[in-house]
């Protein structure tokens, strides 16, 4: 098992190597700098001196020039805040004391075992590619000899059944958009002088955009404060009819 | 069979491509070029004699193993190789997307339709209705795939633009962007004109 | 050689890939599953007792012609097969996590990793040895993995239970929960449980 963890870990370079900066993916991650270095201390992962692995993940880190990767910062700050907790005193007796180095552990023996299987894998594969399959395959068969049969309309269908599966696009720059109520109110005046009465509907114009929707509905609430306009809705749930109001003239 | 004939065998069965007698002679250092031609002989004799379904043929300046003649049509009509020529549903909703959005990556692909895309992918290029056009320049550097004349032969198109254009469809089936314009908000809020 | 196993020779040499027993059986409409079995065994009685170079190899819940293991050295040297490059650490311990919890998604690989994956994630999709299985029901129905076909290939599996199971490992293989406060101690301090 540790011979796995010696084997996927590169040599630590000596001390004081300034500059020195050692492939990326020397160590496939923070756990396992962490498990190569808990080896070279010979010590189990059960009772890790987080004290002291804290300070030789930093001064590793450091060393290899793994301080600007992201995860490896993160495993850092994990440690150091483990390392404070373990030196805050604990009030009471022992009983509902949390080892806060649990759920490191805990990580680290999961790490361990995935890295054993891996080693497992890797073994599977090479005995796997000493065997070969036939090399030489047939170029596909020509297509015009399997007339495909599909129509315009079956493609249609699909792009719907995939337009509905697409999850809303979330990407959404706001911009600063003066609504424009004079044009609506002017739209919506013109409309009146025609009918009587208009629809919600109608007064919103072809192909309303939100901004229009926004500046449509405050036209009409101001309409209707200046007592141009009646907004009556004849049942509930109805249509909303916007109506001439009779006893004004519309301009 | 003798040691340079199975030698012979195993790399006529695993090579890519057809293999000169050169070639054959060369996996044993101490045979000579008339040493492998008599183990490929010896070779071909007992695929011969024990009616294996398989044969050595001559073929582009080298020798190959090739299943004989007489199995074709059981193969054919097995489909071992050859797919069935209906287009399935995954099909179609996987090359409705690259026909919108090429040049796409397997990548988004999957990321629309939910499912992975790998069997469709080479079916669809199998049948030689998409093709590779290009290498994305992100992560792993994906292939890019786009649609071929083909595809738009099968749907008797003229182009590209023939295809039902955003406004036609329900929803406009864009490249993903940011929404800026008066006109992308409305499609994105306003459901449809009513 | 009988008629059937020619038959069965000729479709595992034209497949190259697994193929399944049932479809070796519908080579032949008059013949059973058990008939294709039968056959499969002396095509396999021929190749052992005649030393070809090749064997019939069970794999990925079907069976495939490959070189015998002792040819690889030679093979290598002529360098007639198409090379696939090795998989990284990474991409190693990222297989088998996708292969112990599938469906997983990427958050709980990277949870168990300590790293990110998209780069590992989209490489090993991309040689076809995971697939995206579906979406988790979660925020953001973030995509699932599991492991291909190939992935059984590759490793030269049956099926997914070949995989060591838990009491093989050093370690108990422990399904992901909380540890008790109280077990800590316990667990941390002996490596198997089961």
């Amino acid at each position: 098992m540790t011979d796995t963890i010696q084997a996927a870990a590169p040599a630590v370079p000596g001390e004081g190597g300034g500059g020195f900066v050692v492939r990326l993916d020397g160590f496939s991650g923070p756990l396992d700098l962490l498990l190569h270095l808990l080896r070279e201390q010979q010590l189990e992962i059960a009772d890790i001196a987080i004290a002291t692995i804290a300070d030789q993940f930093l001064k590793t880190i450091d060393t290899l020039g793994l301080n600007e990767a992201a995860d490896y910062l993160e495993m850092a700050s994990r440690l150091l805040r483990l390392k404070i907790q373990m030196l805050l005193p604990r009030h009471g007796d022992e009983e509902g004391w949390e080892d806060p180095r649990a759920e490191l552990v805990r990580r680290l023996l999961e790490y361990q075992q995935v890295k054993e299987i891996a080693v497992w894998m890797e073994q599977g594969i090479e005995r796997r590619a000493a065997r070969f399959g036939r090399g030489y395959l047939p170029p596909a068969p020509e297509v015009p000899q399997l007339p495909v049969t599909f129509e315009m309309l079956e493609l249609l269908q699909a792009v719907e059944r995939v337009i509905g599966g697409i999850i809303t696009p979330v990407l959404h720059r706001v911009v600063p958009r003066p609504l424009n109520v004079e044009a609506a109110t002017a739209r919506i005046e013109a409309l009146l002088r025609d009918r009587p009465r208009i629809s919600w509907l109608d007064s919103l114009g072809a192909n309303p955009t939100l901004t229009d929707v926004l500046s449509t509905l405050l036209a009409l609430l101001e309409m209707a404060r200046r007592g141009v306009v009646r907004i009556v809705q004849p049942a509930p749930f109805a249509p909303i009819v916007i109506a001439r109001e009779s006893t004004q003239p519309t301009h | 069979m003798n040691p340079l004939s199975q030698l012979i065998e195993a790399a006529l069965f695993a090579a890519a491509r057809p293999v000169t007698v050169e070639e054959l002679a060369s996996l044993d250092p101490d045979a000579s070029v008339a040493d492998a031609r008599a183990a490929l002989d010896q070779l071909r004799e007992t695929y011969d004699f024990n009616q294996h379904a398989v044969e050595i043929v001559e073929l582009a300046g080298g020798y190959q193993i090739l299943t004989r003649p007489q199995f074709a049509a059981a193969l054919e009509r097995a489909q071992l190789h050859i797919r069935t020529p209906k287009l399935t549903a995954a099909a179609l909703e996987t090359m409705s997307v690259i026909a919108y959005r090429q040049p796409v990556g397997r990548a988004e692909i999957e990321e629309i339709r939910g499912v992975s895309a790998g069997g469709v992918l080479r079916t669809l290029q199998e049948r030689g209705l998409i093709e590779v056009v290009g290498r994305s320049e992100g992560m792993g550097r994906p292939l890019l795939y786009g649609t071929t004349m083909h595809f738009l032969e099968m749907l008797g198109l003229t182009d590209l633009t023939d295809l039902p254009q955003a406004e036609e469809l329900t929803i406009a089936l864009q490249p993903p962007k940011l929404l800026e314009s008066d006109d992308d908000d409305a499609e994105a809020s306003v459901p449809a004109e009513s």
